[in-house]
């Protein structure tokens, strides 16, 4: 399987990355996206911006556990996860996961996983500037949910 | 061994990074018996009531876990990426 | 809910659907896109090219039918779908649906819905020019199975 | 009415559109009866072997249907976009 693993300061191009996706799979009919972008809203709050912190050493290496648990599940020719640190303002992108595989069912189920389990395993963390003042987001309960239906969470 | 705190704890503790040169910890749970926040109050007794997730050599791992010198471990909120 | 249906000779830039789907949705944290491409083997022979013909006064009824039923199923903020026709190359795009909801389980299940409903219900018909000659796509009867999970195949 | 032919029954028919201006049939099955291929069989007993879809006033619709003057109708095979 063809992976992409890219934790960056910089925006990136989902164009960019399905043409990746494209040149590095043959047989490939479906490509799945996940787009997250910074909420401009959370708990009734105003959202001026967003610091994404993470745990360098540990954090490429979950993503690979992770995308190693979906190849191991489906039927996948290729995966790409990009994810952002830094400095974001309200309504830009964090993250894209962009899976190529060669049915649609496939791609979307893979797609899905891969988000639950970033969500729950990824070491990153939000830190939202509100006027109110900063705060650190935290952890929904629902995210954990999503992940143990999943079936087997080991990371 | 190094330990690393990150997010809400790395603040809570004033601290991103300890090298510990004290005896070498067992385990996981009787390293965090040893570790004081700035209050006085130990790692072990702040994850009773907060939540807590450990990695040792960038593995997520519980408290039972063996620690070796050289170790990297690392104490952090649940993540909040994605 | 913000919606857009483009039937199209041209390509599409799915950054360029983002940015849409962002101008025009608030509160959106997820972003699901399914898009298709021109396989370069199909039943073992070689594809040189593909020929979309659609049925044009029908087809964005269809697509907009199949919009209503995503709508009133899942909270969705904003769906763009759109359909290339005429002359394809092998690895061209296709096909593009682009959903934007409050929470990713919902992107993902809405933007699955649409896709699968579209393969079964918008009048599109796919010719494959092979080295062998012209054939017509015959239709598949998972693409049946997978629109009958969703329980309900009115359109 | 108007009757349209699409993708591989339209080379089939070798026919794109028909204005049809024989006796208005009740419903699509009777007019499905009266279009002739051009083997000389009708469209009817071509369907008993090959799938058919077809649409009156672009709605999915069965063989059923009451066809009324002026009435869009059109035979397909089944859809294979995306």
């Amino acid at each position: 399987m063809f992976r992409q693993v890219d934790i960056q300061f910089e925006d990136f191009a989902i164009d960019e990355v399905l043409g990746t996706l494209k040149a590095n799979t043959s047989a490939a009919g479906g490509f799945c996206f996940f787009a997250g972008v910074v909420r401009d809203m959370n708990d009734d709050e105003e959202i001026k911006s967003l610091y994404l912190e993470h745990y360098p050493e540990m954090t490429e290496k979950q993503l690979h556990r992770i995308l190693d648990q979906a190849e191991a599940r489906f039927g996948l020719l290729g995966a790409i996860v990009i994810h952002r640190i830094g400095s974001l303002a309200a309504r830009d992108n964090i993250v894209l996961v962009a899976v190529a595989a060669a049915h649609r069912g496939e791609a979307f189920s893979a797609c899905e996983m891969i988000m639950d389990y970033l969500k729950t395993q990824a070491t990153f963390w939000k830190k939202e500037v509100t006027p109110e003042g900063d705060r650190w987001v935290a952890a929904r309960g629902s995210d954990l949910s999503k992940e143990a239906a999943w079936g087997d969470s080991s990371a | 061994m190094k330990v690393l705190f990150f997010a809400s704890l790395r603040e809570t503790m004033a601290c991103s990074e300890l090298a510990w040169t004290s005896d070498q910890p067992d385990n996981v749970a009787s390293l965090m018996t040893q570790i004081l926040l700035p209050d006085g109050q130990s790692l072990a007794s702040y994850a009773e009531t907060e939540s807590l997730l450990i990695a040792v050599n960038q593995q997520m791992v519980d408290g039972d876990t063996a620690l070796n010198p050289g170790d990297e471990v690392a104490f952090f909120p649940p993540v909040t990426g994605g």
